[in-house]
């Protein structure tokens, strides 16, 4: 058995430090801040396979079908509801690609298929389908709550022995060589340090301060802090915009009803470079840009309230896609998801515990694809869309 | 249900109206809201709550519990305590969460409108009112803005006569105070009042702060100033007992609302929780209105308000439970009785003890704490500070917040009275305007007779319990 | 018949659901306020969050003083989606 | 619990519990004219009654301090009586066996001038009838507070703080 230290108690930490210990490792998890607070409950709770590329579409298919066992595994309700993602086109060009796409992922099993707009109105009670042509939906895409799934994991792996630490700051690593040997934390003002065999680091937007206590350069991994925001309106009655309604050609804006209260939360592609890694200040102009798109997805939602806006991290890689293997001896990352952790935390989580347990996985991840010195070629991916 | 004579009020009503509740018509006076109007017809329960469909009722009556939702002309979610009537309005009861209508048309992007001033102040109150006038005698150009329909703040609803000396308006009521500030303000060429304007956010954009409103619940606005003064004032406590939701518990302010503002009676017969002075005021006002009030309960071992105020209501045959605490409402769909009991001194209800009050209103008078929403969204650093009644933003001595350009002043910076509101406005309208070096030397004069006075009237032993507060909620500037 | 002593009523928390999750060593406010969803229905906390930080500063033995309020979002009242898109012009 | 006043356990104050913060008035002066007793045993800032006293009766060194009249400079004129904000003021006369007590009246109805009312202690109590002598509406009053003189038995004059008027 093997002393394992996680670094970043959101989806992906407490996600893998939970699949470490149904392997019988000894798992150390430490989160600066309160568990979750980073990128997790600030995602805008979407789960799809549909991607464009294979090596996407395979590794959310499989974690989808995690998630469809996964309130069962975890004994915790999680509000997982496959309630489909449905995007929508504005062209003809537009409904092509969407056929191309929906037959790649045909290809992997998943479901997809090209709907009109009449299916797509039943659907989506509320939709405006009169600036649409076509709809590419899946309905086994889906959405949970990011609390309660983290939550549910967290409950479970400190059952199984997982000493899960929030409010403890990593501080720095002690190392022999290229292995790292001992945690040094910090908590309550006391400082501390525990020997370990390997390390993950799970910390996302702040990956990179993490892998420059292990003595690489922080551009190893470029990763960028952009700020997603998310509007939401007050809890609504469910079954008026279940699915996620997207539009790419639109910004990539999008609505999806909060499959828990009911709330509509609102999002699309106005970003903004964070100023620090603290700073989740919310824009003007993104409160009013993204309701211009809602209220044309969904023109009812004009009489709906907006309660809060709030804005977290799409921890940025120059591909959208996450670096995730090892980085050195003893020493590995999983980070830079690019808005995608939360989905993709069953299957990830599942791979990173077989890859440092016994350095290979069942899991359908291309750690090729994924690969974290990718960048350093200068191999990017074609980049992943990225919504959810 | 409607009062038609009162001691110290006259009620003008509007145009009367008519509007429907589930179809039968219902008499109205235009500038009233939706639920004033169904209160004054009877009607007790507004919505069914989200989850277990519990009946619930008026509460808090400035726009900020959500226990009135209302579904209005067909739009859900609609705060009826704050929407006034329309002929011809139709209104249901809402239950559980709502639907949104099936078809809509969506709205056009419209520009907001951008209005422009040195000193935006939010809040219409005694702060907000002083700060004003001074900020503009100082020489900067004011908006001022106001949530409610009138300027004033609380004090449109107090009919007692304000302490302190007489240049703080002593002895004057405070409907009289309101109206005095008010024409002060009018007569400013320099300030502008925007009422029925919630400010709902503020944004730093470069050297401008942007506060954004909403007037009317419909026409968005930008205010664009260089300082911003928050004079947001408090809002209620709630305290948690058995069925604390059923209809026919109101906060205290609520009821002051429904009888001073509106001239709606409460309800026929009142128990009190809280004899600190605003259920003790409350109290008197309930007997000027003509409503019977059965007790007063409070859990503290004394009177925590003013003894003067007790003693009004104890002559008038209101008893005082001290150490004393509601244990739960009963009721089917509103409040039927009110169950009390003693505690001892560790707080626990002695077994045996409990009363039973036949009240069809339950007024809960509990405290109040600072309305800090807005500048804790600003940015400014917050902090909890008991002897303020909860969490204020922390400031300096010019009511200066951590964020710079941005004041805060009157109950937002700490439950106080009126009088301290007044001059905490004064301290920080004149602050504002010499930060922007608007204002000439001379006003630092000004300011100084200010915080002399606050001083003066905080030394009695009320005030330094809110001296120490102060001590823990300052930042001294270098 | 005991009454329900409602904490949140925009989704009709309990102070004993509220007790019970502390119990079970959630303590951290932000954990509270999303596991129980209080604070985010329509009225953004006002009357629950206070409750909820009396509560828990009692059954932690914390001082309030050391308890982070949740942060206020924008808006601070809720406004209808057309009338930030644009005033509703009903 | 003992070092809270009763005034305050209570919400009412008995002439013997005033007595130890403010000196009351001598029979002599009792019934010499009528004169100013605030009932006012708590520091709290609040100076209107000395501003307005015409005599500077009242002395109050901080508006923080209680209110002390010097009986022989009181004149009787009712003002401070009309202006309190706290309603704490009355005034005292006795005339043989009869006293007249000067008290705030901010309800309705008013008495008319002549009416008999019912009389209030300091609980509420109804202790016995009495007839309104003065009635100073509030229009009238130099306060903003109508005022009512009441003709009540002697022995009750330090009793009887509220009237009901019933009609």
């Amino acid at each position: 058995m093997s002393k394992i230290a996680i670094i970043g108690g959101g989806i992906i930490g407490v996600a893998t430090a939970y699949e470490l210990a149904k392997l019988g490792e000894e798992v150390i998890l430490f989160e600066k801040n309160y568990f979750g607070s980073g990128s997790t409950f600030r995602c805008a709770t979407g789960i799809r396979a549909q991607f464009t590329d294979e090596a996407n579409i395979r590794l959310m298919k499989y974690s989808v079908e995690r998630w469809e066992k996964l309130e069962e595994e975890l004994g915790f309700d999680i509000s997982f509801r496959q309630t489909g993602y449905l995007f929508l086109a504005t062209s003809e060009e537009e409904v092509e690609a969407f056929k191309a796409n929906i037959r790649l992922q045909n290809r992997f099993g998943v479901p997809a298929r090209l709907i009109g707009m009449d299916e797509a109105k039943e659907i989506v009670p509320i939709l405006n389908t009169e600036p649409f042509l076509a709809g590419a939906w899946n309905p086994e895409d889906g959405k949970a709550n990011p609390f309660k799934t983290l939550f549910a994991y967290l409950f479970r792996a400190r059952e199984l022995g997982v000493d899960a630490r929030e409010h403890t700051e990593v501080i720095g690593f002690e190392r022999e060589g290229d292995a790292i040997t001992a945690v040094r934390f910090r908590s309550n003002g006391k400082v501390g340090s525990v020997r370990v065999d390997a390390v993950l680091n799970a910390a996302n937007a702040w990956a990179p301060l993490i892998n420059e206590m292990a003595g690489l350069s922080r551009d190893l991994i470029p990763i960028t802090a952009y700020k997603h925001q998310l509007v939401k309106t007050e809890p609504l009655e469910p079954g008026q915009a279940e699915p996620l309604v997207c539009p790419p050609s639109w910004n990539d804006a999008y609505i999806i009803q909060d499959g828990e209260d009911g709330g509509i939360i609102c999002g699309a592609g106005i970003e903004h470079k964070a100023k620090g890694l603290d700073d989740y200040e919310p824009t003007y102009d993104f409160l009013r840009g993204v309701l211009e798109y809602a209220v044309r997805i969904a023109p009812p939602l004009r009489y709906a309230h907006v309660v809060r806006q709030w804005a977290g991290f799409y921890a940025k890689t120059p591909d959208s896609n996450p670096a995730i293997g090892r980085l050195l001896d003893n020493f590995y990352i999983a980070a830079g998801f690019s808005g995608h952790g939360f989905m993709m935390a069953p299957a990830v989580g599942e791979a990173m515990a077989g890859l440092i347990s016994k350095g290979r996985s069942k899991v359908p991840l291309d750690w090729e694809w994924y690969d974290p010195y990718r960048f350093e070629r200068g191999e990017l991916r074609s980049s992943a869309f990225q919504i959810g | 249900m409607r009062l038609t004579e009162h001691p110290l009020l006259r009620f003008e009503r509007g145009r009367e109206v008519t509007i429907y509740f589930e179809g039968k018509p219902i008499k109205a006076y235009e500038g009233e809201t939706i639920a004033t109007a169904l209160h004054a017809s009877g009607i007790r329960v507004l919505n069914y709550s989200a989850n277990e469909k519990r009946p619930r009722g008026l509460f808090c009556a400035i726009g900020k519990c959500s226990s009135c939702l209302m579904i209005v002309n067909g739009i859900p979610n609609v705060r009826t305590c704050i929407t006034l009537v329309e002929d011809g309005m139709r209104i249901e009861p809402q239950h559980g969460k709502a639907r949104l209508p099936g078809e809509a048309k969506p709205p056009e992007f419209k520009e907001a409108k951008v209005v422009r001033a040195d000193v935006v102040i939010v809040g219409g109150g005694p702060a907000g009112l002083m700060a004003a006038i001074h900020a503009a005698d100082a020489g900067a150009s004011v908006v001022l803005l106001d949530e409610n329909p009138m300027l004033g703040g609380q004090l449109v609803k107090q009919t007692h006569k304000f302490f302190g000396k007489r240049e703080q308006f002593a002895g004057v009521r405070g409907v009289e105070i309101a109206k005095i500030l008010e024409d002060e303000v009018r007569k400013r060429e320099n300030v502008k009042v925007f009422l029925e304007t919630s400010a709902v956010g503020i944004f730093q954009e470069g050297e401008e702060k942007l506060v954004l409103a909403v007037r009317n619940n419909r026409e968005l606005i930008e205010f664009r100033g260089r300082a911003v003064i928050v004079a947001t004032g408090a809002m209620e406590k709630m305290i948690p007992f058995e069925n604390n939701d059923l209809p026919g518990i109101y906060g205290a302010g609520a009821i002051q609302t429904l009888m001073n503002t509106y001239g709606v009676k409460p309800g026929d017969k009142v128990l009190i929780v809280g004899a600190g002075n605003v259920g003790l005021i409350l109290a008197y006002q309930l007997i000027q209105a003509g409503v019977e009030v059965k007790a007063i309960v409070e859990a503290m071992p004394k009177v925590g308000g003013y003894f003067v105020h007790a003693a009004k209501v104890r002559r008038l045959g209101v008893p005082i439970l001290t150490r004393h605490t509601i244990l739960r409402a009963e009721g089917k769909e509103k409040v039927e009785r009110a169950v009390v009991a003693q505690l001892d001194e560790n707080w626990n209800v002695v077994p045996g003890t409990e009363k039973v009050f036949e009240v069809d209103v339950i007024a809960l008078a509990v405290g109040l704490r600072p309305s800090i929403e807005l500048l804790h969204q600003a940015g400014c650093q917050i902090k909890y500070v008991r002897e303020l009644s909860g969490h204020v933003a922390v400031r300096d001595e010019w009511m200066e917040t951590t964020v710079r350009g941005i004041f805060v002043a009157g109950d937002s910076a700490g439950i106080e009275e009126a009088t301290t509101a007044m001059l905490e406005g004064k301290i920080a309208g004149i602050a504002a305007a010499l930060r922007l070096g608007i204002a000439d030397e001379s006003w630092l004069k000004e300011m100084e007779r200010a915080q002399k006075d606050l001083l003066e009237f905080r030394s009695g032993p009320f005030g330094r319990h809110v001296l120490d507060g102060i001590k823990k909620a300052l930042v001294v500037r270098e | 018949m005991a009454g329900k002593k409602i904490v949140c009523r925009c989704n009709d928390v309990t102070v004993e659901e509220v007790e019970a999750l502390i119990d079970s060593g959630v303590t951290d406010i932000e954990e509270l306020k999303r596991l129980l969803r209080i604070g985010m229905g329509p009225c953004q906390g006002r009357t629950c969050i206070p409750m909820v930080l009396g509560i828990l500063a009692r059954k932690t033995g914390r001082r309030q003083e050391e308890i982070p309020l949740p942060r206020a979002r924008v808006p601070i009242r809720p406004v209808r989606v057309e009338v930030l898109v644009g005033g509703g012009d009903e | 619990m003992s070092e809270i006043p009763s005034y305050l356990r209570n919400g009412y104050i008995t002439p013997e519990e005033l007595e130890k913060f403010i000196p009351l008035p001598s029979e002599e002066r009792l019934r010499k004219r009528p004169v100013a007793i605030p009932e006012c045993p708590q520091e709290i800032p609040c100076a209107p009654c000395r501003e307005i006293c015409p005599t500077g009766a009242i002395s109050m060194p901080t508006p923080n301090d209680l209110p002390i009249v010097d009986y022989d400079k009181c004149i009787g004129c009712s003002l401070c009586v009309q202006i309190c904000p706290g309603l704490a003021f009355f005034m005292v006369h006795y005339v043989g066996d009869r006293a007249r007590i000067t008290m705030p009246h901010e309800l309705l109805p008013v008495p008319k001038k002549g009416e008999e009312v019912v009389l209030l202690n300091h609980i509420g109590e109804p202790v016995g009838r009495g007839k309104v002598l003065t009635v100073v509406p509030r229009e009238k009053s130099k306060g903003d507070t109508p005022i009512i003189i009441v003709e009540v038995p002697v022995e009750l004059a330090w009793d009887v703080r509220a009237v009901r008027v019933e009609r």
